[in-house]
């Protein structure tokens, strides 16, 4: 299929809300083809200097001679390229994220300058230490700050995400566990855990065992003590947990945890929260991973990179993964062999996410000690204030008061004929994206909507009037204005199940043309 | 705070929405004993743009930043020249501050180009799929002898001498507690490492992993270690940790291998300290449903066009938890945006002329070491070698800097206990490596070596 | 207004093609007020830390004491604010934008990132000579690409846009025809001008007389013939004019206009079409304009800034503006002052417009001499391309073969109830900027398409099948749909009469709330 | 070439529909003599991006950048801290790559802003209207005088002592051959040149300028002036060029400017070598159909919903040509953007606290300077201030260069005829100057000084 050929293909059979137009473009809403169908071999972006003839001679049969198959494109058309696909996605730069448990949060734009400073952004990670001094002391300045504000003596630097972070801690939990001679084969997760945390679990070698929770939406304090024995390892508990509640019995649990020989790995993902209010360490934990790109403010770049720092207490701290920073007499040293100590081993290529570091710290000094605190504040004064105002309408799972995170049911949908998803959908249509549905899994049709201490009061009474307004439609009968939802993106409902069932993966010369 | 939206007005009119005195009484729930009643006083107070810009900068002035300084330093980090609508365009804001693609109806444009990411991977590695990427090549080395060992359903991984050391402990780190893996590995050797290798294949064994150029650079036919690996009933796994060599190089899939993984961060993502980078991952098609991480696929919507969404996702955590191929979730996205905006800037024509450019800079530094004394101990290499100095190469490479000169990674610094690489210096030289750059490193070895 | 009140207003009365949100907006085209409506006193999106209670008194009376009435936004909402806006506009990045005399060319963003080396935008121009020596070099180099690519002996670098440059050049020939003992008072522009052109000519205190053209779309020469006298100063004349036509007869029309006494300004506005093919030197012409901000590329930033250095003859030299950059043994040198020369004066605040200077240097560099060459040729090939495709279904004003633009007039649809204006605005639904209508004047209903070098093949196919499908369905009696577009923009036709006979030109408190 | 997508086959399809054999023959208009036969060989040929950013940066390190050193300079161009946000956003594509917003419909974007831009212009000046820009303080202040001698029907401007030289020039430049104006200027003073300044008004002065606060930092009460110059039917044109003063001192408009036109670079715009800068113009209401530049106004689309478009073009080149108010037609866009999203993130505190800090830092360098041994001689200053030297101002301006201070602009190098200037230095502080630049430039001057 050409560019050119677009012009005469007409969406037939489906009903659509939208005018057609010959182009097949919408106004500002610009079909774009794959870059393999905007090919014109020979063509380049890049003008590098051909290379002598002999270059590649020395690969001998080793060369690469059959053509690669990568399309040829202008700069030009690359830009537009990608400015086009940019345009058909919602951002927090855009409107309102209020995807829970994701902490959607403006993302400051000092940050991406000064990641971008060469003294960052063009170091090698293998050069001298003598030569990167600066860039230790930031990774220890930010370990600092991570260990002052969680109030936990060490922390490991280099998971590159929540999930990189929780197999961190768990590791460092089963090595310690083995160190004492008391290897164990459980661990406890609650049902309503992040997918990640039994993943971990597994990866790590263990068996998950779930445990209840309560009417009120905690651990079952009862049930956890009943689980709780000898041949169980750790429990990970989310705290606040992911029907955005903190753990009233936290202290208790950690107790009973640590009286049967196990440890406590807390999902540190909801540290919004709490920043600046409660140190975790005050708690009891004994580790915890903090997601940089969601408390602080790393921007989440359609699916990463992220990065997951683990704090750790001196008992587990031996057992952190390599290499660590270390500051004597001569300066910050990088410590990548552990001369004959416990360190689990190595968990990254390299140091750890260092661009999510400058963009963090960075973010850490812009808030000071007084701003953070006013972030827990205003994160959770926010999601409070959404439950409240829909609590009319639309059906609060638990009682309030709620933490960084407003968590409703589906039961207002009963008999409308109108889903979670349906629901959900609806809002694109009114330029919000939706909030995390089906998740977590300890309510039925669950939209989890966590707003963030970035929104206005005007943004957020925006979203609330809009979710009433839907609401109100939904029980007055008019479940086609949401299952047709949305009408008014870059594209109507996608179809998964058939993308699944035969999927396609990757571009074919030939393909799209056969399929036509 | 710049950051924070709220007017003591709004707070107040909130809190009578609430019907709470203070936001306080909202953290009720947390025990009063681990309240803090006040902002740590051990950390300093917010501050301008300017305040913690300068404080930044400072930071960032006591690095020798490779910008500044002829750089010829590899080892599984590469500078290459990033064309300037690399990064202008993934701080697009609907790129940058995007979540993952979840809502595929408002996100398009992410899932378009992992889409054709994937495409592009599955093309330069020589393979049929390619995953929506991972963390970065060492992590993905693990996930592919996981995965290899749920394929195989076989629990011993069999290392290559010349792997990337911090790859061979990733994957030991990463397989340690999981699946009962047993990992062989090793040591390196300054000549073949694939002899012999063949032989450490039992019957017990998932796979076979080996990194082309090795870690000294060597780029070997792996043809017949393939067809070995292979009729033992294990998987061969090939690792690249210089993606840009395979615009010059045979690509792992026509070697034979099973699963590809590759450092991506040459293309479109800067050394930054060594993260965050991008793990490439693509494997025969028939192991899909075995795979880590995401996958974008092609399909269509309610009115018939042509659309992406994220899919096979039953393998993934939030749909599976403990039963999932692996734990990730947050992966290398915007990574994976810079390297597919290099990789169409390039198209076919730049990516091999670049590659080109590569192999002649490298012959033009390796003349001038072998010029400067050095012996070039790589026979056949892309962009990056070793060679045997007349000193200790850590000293040598200490040295150097002091005359700003980054003049590589001694081999002790990735095999401190390889007594006989102490004067093994890996050497790397891309197109941002000049005439003068060249000249430089030449007579700095000079005076140092004497 | 505040922004949640959005929700209540409804637009009723007129038909609107796009379906009813409550919120206001349209999937990810969302509705924005002005900044002033975001207001909440007190708030800032800047830190600064507030200074000394005494910080000005020093002021006394004079210290302002009344509040100024800026709104307080926070980073995130100022943020969201201009994204928001910019996704309501078309760019080159996005589309192809086919304006006619604008030379709409992609922007490199190599050009962006040199301008914001700190070494070139962290400047101060009054810095002592000694530090600022790249700089001045720069500026230099530029200067001898600028009289190279155009054949001239000198440049004046400081105009700050083609306009600015027009006055330049006409003051250096009214100052040279006084110098001369010549003083003079007539300017012949020939009716296709462009607006700047008469305006100029005005400002330099000259009566401007136009001369006509003929059938080819060019200088009628006779007729010029017959207007030059003694009492003309001087000609003019855009090369290639505005017709997108190369003036054949531009060598006579040099010789006539000197034989005459007077001078020859042309407007180098279009450029783009013969850099490298044609040193508008060899012409014989006296000065002329270069728009940086077109042919070399640096982006028109939704109306600027431009830059527009004037290459003068060597007769004209001595008159230009003031500062100049001069080198001698010692390096580079601002000359500021004019040692009893005969320099018109100075244009602009200080030396020019550095930050477009070092885009454009690094656009000439990349492109080199012969890739210089190849923007003429594509530029030229493309417009032609579009004439050729497009002649049976429009009417082409003149005989091809154009330079780089394609000129249409109205002709194609006369009795089909559509107009120009409702042609273009059909492209904005297309997807496609319209191109420049009603310029030239020369033409009924002109439509004046430049499509510039760096679009591909397969995005001016695109427009041309557009076009062709806009003009057969305007030819079948489809004029609602031409008079209802555009329909699928942010905005509809927007009402310039009520703007101009009332013009709300400026926000002011509770005027929108009394409006509502 | 990189920009350029065609290929030659490309160009052989489009010259096949063209029907033409070569290139060269759509040339053929061209006169034989002038066609150029091949590239010009006095010009180097394309080169990599590589390449191309390699010159460049040479260049740039030729210069000391006012990042790296402490910058006192101002003279009408002040370095101000820019916002990280803002640089981010007038590089949206829809900003940077598109043109004047003459199709309201896909411009809204830059027409909304250029509304809320006016709005703010008018309340920093105090004055009812402001329009969209024009290139920068001087050539504003040049459109101010042609526009007072239209609104007057006079042509004799008389400007101030104090008038910044640059603009003085700008305006004889611009007025030498428009409208028969006349222009008195008068010679510098370090006392008040507002002194007998309404006496030089006559009945055919359409207007007086005056800049506040002047070429020397002095900020000065208009009110009396504006009575005076009123009275004898001639307009007060306000210049201002640190428009950051605003946010502290008295606007022009309450003190009874009829126009005020200022330079606006101070907020969102680099100090840049001088360029693209950003001319605000503000009046009264009843005479905006006399203004020069482009104004966006307020209306509705078909659908009823408020819109923005370009207004009053009638007075523009496009549509009135030589009647036109101003030839200007391309202005200064993207840095209005800049002023205008810094002052959105500024707003009323910030731009306060801002303006504030100003005051403070430039005394704390008055204090400095008096300290080690200088005069200050601006009684009443915003962040701008002259001081006599013991030694001639370019000298040690020149000698504190090579200590790596930028220290401040010599009085002649703005006026160099004034001998009695000689010693007098023109000193700046933003709040970009920290207490070590301050300590710096005393000990440097010291030394110098002696
Ligand atoms: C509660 C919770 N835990 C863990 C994770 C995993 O973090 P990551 O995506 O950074 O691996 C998430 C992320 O969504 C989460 O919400
Ligand atoms: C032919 C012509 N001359 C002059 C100009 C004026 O240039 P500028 O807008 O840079 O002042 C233009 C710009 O549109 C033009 O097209």
């Amino acid at each position: 299929m050409t560019h050119s050929a677009d012009l005469s293909r007409h969406r037939d059979g489906a009903a659509s809300a939208l005018p057609e137009t010959a182009s097949g473009h919408s106004g500002l809403d610009h079909e774009e083809p794959l870059i393999f169908e905007l090919d014109s071999p020979g063509r380049s972006g890049a003008d590098w200097p051909e290379p002598p003839a002999d270059a590649t001679s020395r690969l001998g049969t080793l060369a690469r001679t059959a053509p690669i198959g990568l399309p040829g494109l202008s700069e030009p058309q690359v830009v537009r390229h990608y400015v086009r696909l940019s345009r058909k996605n919602y951002s927090i730069d855009a409107g309102l994220y209020p995807l829970g448990s994701c902490t959607m949060k403006h993302n400051p734009r000092l940050n991406e300058k000064v990641a971008r400073m060469p003294g960052f952004a063009e170091l090698h990670p293998m050069q001298p230490p003598a030569t990167v001094q600066g860039a230790l002391a930031c990774i220890d300045e930010l370990a600092t700050w991570l260990k002052t504000l969680t109030g936990m003596p060490a922390v490991a630097m280099s998971p590159a995400a929540g999930a990189a972070g929780e197999l961190c801690g768990l590791m460092a939990i089963r090595a310690c566990l083995e160190d004492r001679g008391d290897a164990r084969e459980i661990v406890l997760v609650p049902e309503s855990a992040h997918g990640t945390n039994p993943a971990t679990a597994a990866m790590c070698g263990y068996r998950v065992e779930s445990i209840p929770a309560d009417a009120r939406g905690r651990v079952d304090l009862a049930a956890l003590r009943e689980k709780l024995n000898d041949r169980v390892a750790a429990i990970m508990l989310t705290n606040p947990n992911t029907c955005g509640l903190f753990e009233t019995d936290i202290v208790e649990i950690a107790q009973a945890v640590h009286e049967a020989g196990a440890l406590f790995y807390c999902d540190g993902a909801n540290f919004n929260a709490i920043v600046g209010r409660v140190r975790p360490g005050d708690l009891g934990i004994d580790c915890m991973h903090i997601n940089l790109h969601k408390t602080f403010s790393t921007p989440h770049g359609g699916g990463g990179p992220g990065s997951g720092p683990v704090v750790l207490t001196a008992e587990l701290a031996p057992f952190a993964p390599l290499p660590t920073v270390v500051q004597d007499g001569e300066g910050w040293r990088l410590v990548e062999q552990d001369a004959g100590g416990k360190s689990f081993g190595r968990l990254k290529g390299f140091h750890g996410q260092m661009g999510m570091f400058t963009r963090a710290l960075t973010y850490m000094l812009s808030h000071g000690s007084d701003g953070l605190r006013q972030v827990a504040d205003d994160s959770v004064l926010n999601a409070n204030y959404i439950l409240a105002s829909l609590q009319d309408v639309m059906t609060p799972s638990f009682d309030g008061p709620c933490m960084h995170e407003a968590l409703f049911d589906d039961r207002f949908l009963k008999d409308t004929g109108v889903s979670t998803l349906d629901f959900a959908k609806a809002m694109i249509d009114e330029g919000f994206h939706p909030m995390t549905m089906y998740f977590p899994l300890v309510v039925h049709g669950a939209m989890l909507i966590e707003p963030t201490e970035t929104e206005s009061k005007a943004s957020i009474d925006m979203l609330i009037g809009t979710l009433r307004h839907l609401a109100e439609r939904a029980k007055a009968g008019d479940a086609d204005l949401f299952h047709e939802a949305p009408r008014l993106a870059p594209r109507r409902r996608l179809d998964e199940t058939a993308a699944a069932r035969k999927p396609i993966l990757r571009w074919r010369p030939g393909v799209m043309e056969a399929a036509e | 705070m710049r950051y924070l939206p709220h007017t003591e007005a709004d707070r107040a009119a909130m809190l009578r929405t609430i019907g709470a005195a203070t936001v306080d009484e909202l953290f009720a729930d947390v025990p009063a004993s681990a309240r803090l009643s006040a902002p740590l006083d051990d950390l300093p107070p917010h501050a301008s743009e300017l305040a913690v810009e300068r404080h930044m900068a400072a930071l960032a002035r006591q690095n020798l930043s490779a910008a500044d300084a002829p750089c010829f330093l590899g080892a599984g980090a590469y500078r290459h020249h990033i064309p300037a609508a690399v990064d202008h365009l993934i701080q697009r804001s609907e790129f940058l501050t995007s979540y993952t693609p979840y809502q595929p109806e408002v996100s398009q444009g992410t899932l378009q180009y992992l889409f054709e990411f994937q495409t592009q991977v599955a093309l330069l590695t020589g393979m049929e799929v390619a995953n929506a990427s991972l963390y970065d090549g060492a992590s993905a080395c693990a996930e592919a002898v996981l995965m290899a060992a749920r394929v195989t359903r076989r629990h011993r991984a069999v290392l290559a001498g010349n792997l990337h050391p911090h790859y061979r402990d990733v994957v030991r780190t990463m397989t340690r507690y999981s699946g009962h893996m047993q990992v062989d590995s090793a040591a390196p050797v300054l000549g073949d490492d694939l002899d012999g290798l063949a032989e450490r294949v039992d019957d017990t064994t998932a796979c076979v992993v080996v990194q082309n150029p090795d870690a000294f650079g060597n780029l070997r036919d792996l043809r017949p270690l393939a067809q070995a690996v292979q009729a033992k009933g294990a998987l061969l796994v090939v690792v690249v940790t210089e993606i840009l060599s395979l615009g010059a190089a045979m690509p792992p899939g026509d070697m034979g291998a099973d699963i590809v993984v590759c450092e991506g961060q040459s293309l479109g993502n800067p050394l930054g300290f060594g993260g965050p980078y991008l793990g490439l991952f693509a494997s025969r098609e028939k192991f899909v449903r075995n795979m880590p991480g995401r996958l974008a696929g092609e399909t269509v919507d309610s009115d018939g066009r042509r659309g992406y969404v994220l899919t096979l996702s039953t393998r993934e955590q939030h749909i599976r938890r403990e039963k999932a191929t692996s734990n990730i979730c947050t992966n290398s996205g915007l990574c994976s945006l810079a390297f597919t905006i290099h990789l169409s800037l390039l198209g076919e024509r730049g990516l091999r002329d670049l590659a080109g450019l590569n192999m002649a800079r490298a012959a033009a530094t390796a003349d001038a070491l072998v010029g400067a004394g050095c012996e070039l101990l790589t026979p056949v290499y892309f962009n990056e070698f070793a060679v045997r100095l007349k000193k200790p190469a850590s000293k040598v490479v200490d040295a150097l800097a002091d005359f700003g000169v980054l003049a590589g990674v001694p081999a002790t610094r990735l095999w401190p206990d390889a007594a006989e690489l102490d004067d093994v210096m890996l050497v790397a030289a891309t197109e941002t490596v000049s005439d003068d750059d060249i000249a430089a490193l030449a007579t700095a070895l000079k005076e140092v070596q004497g």
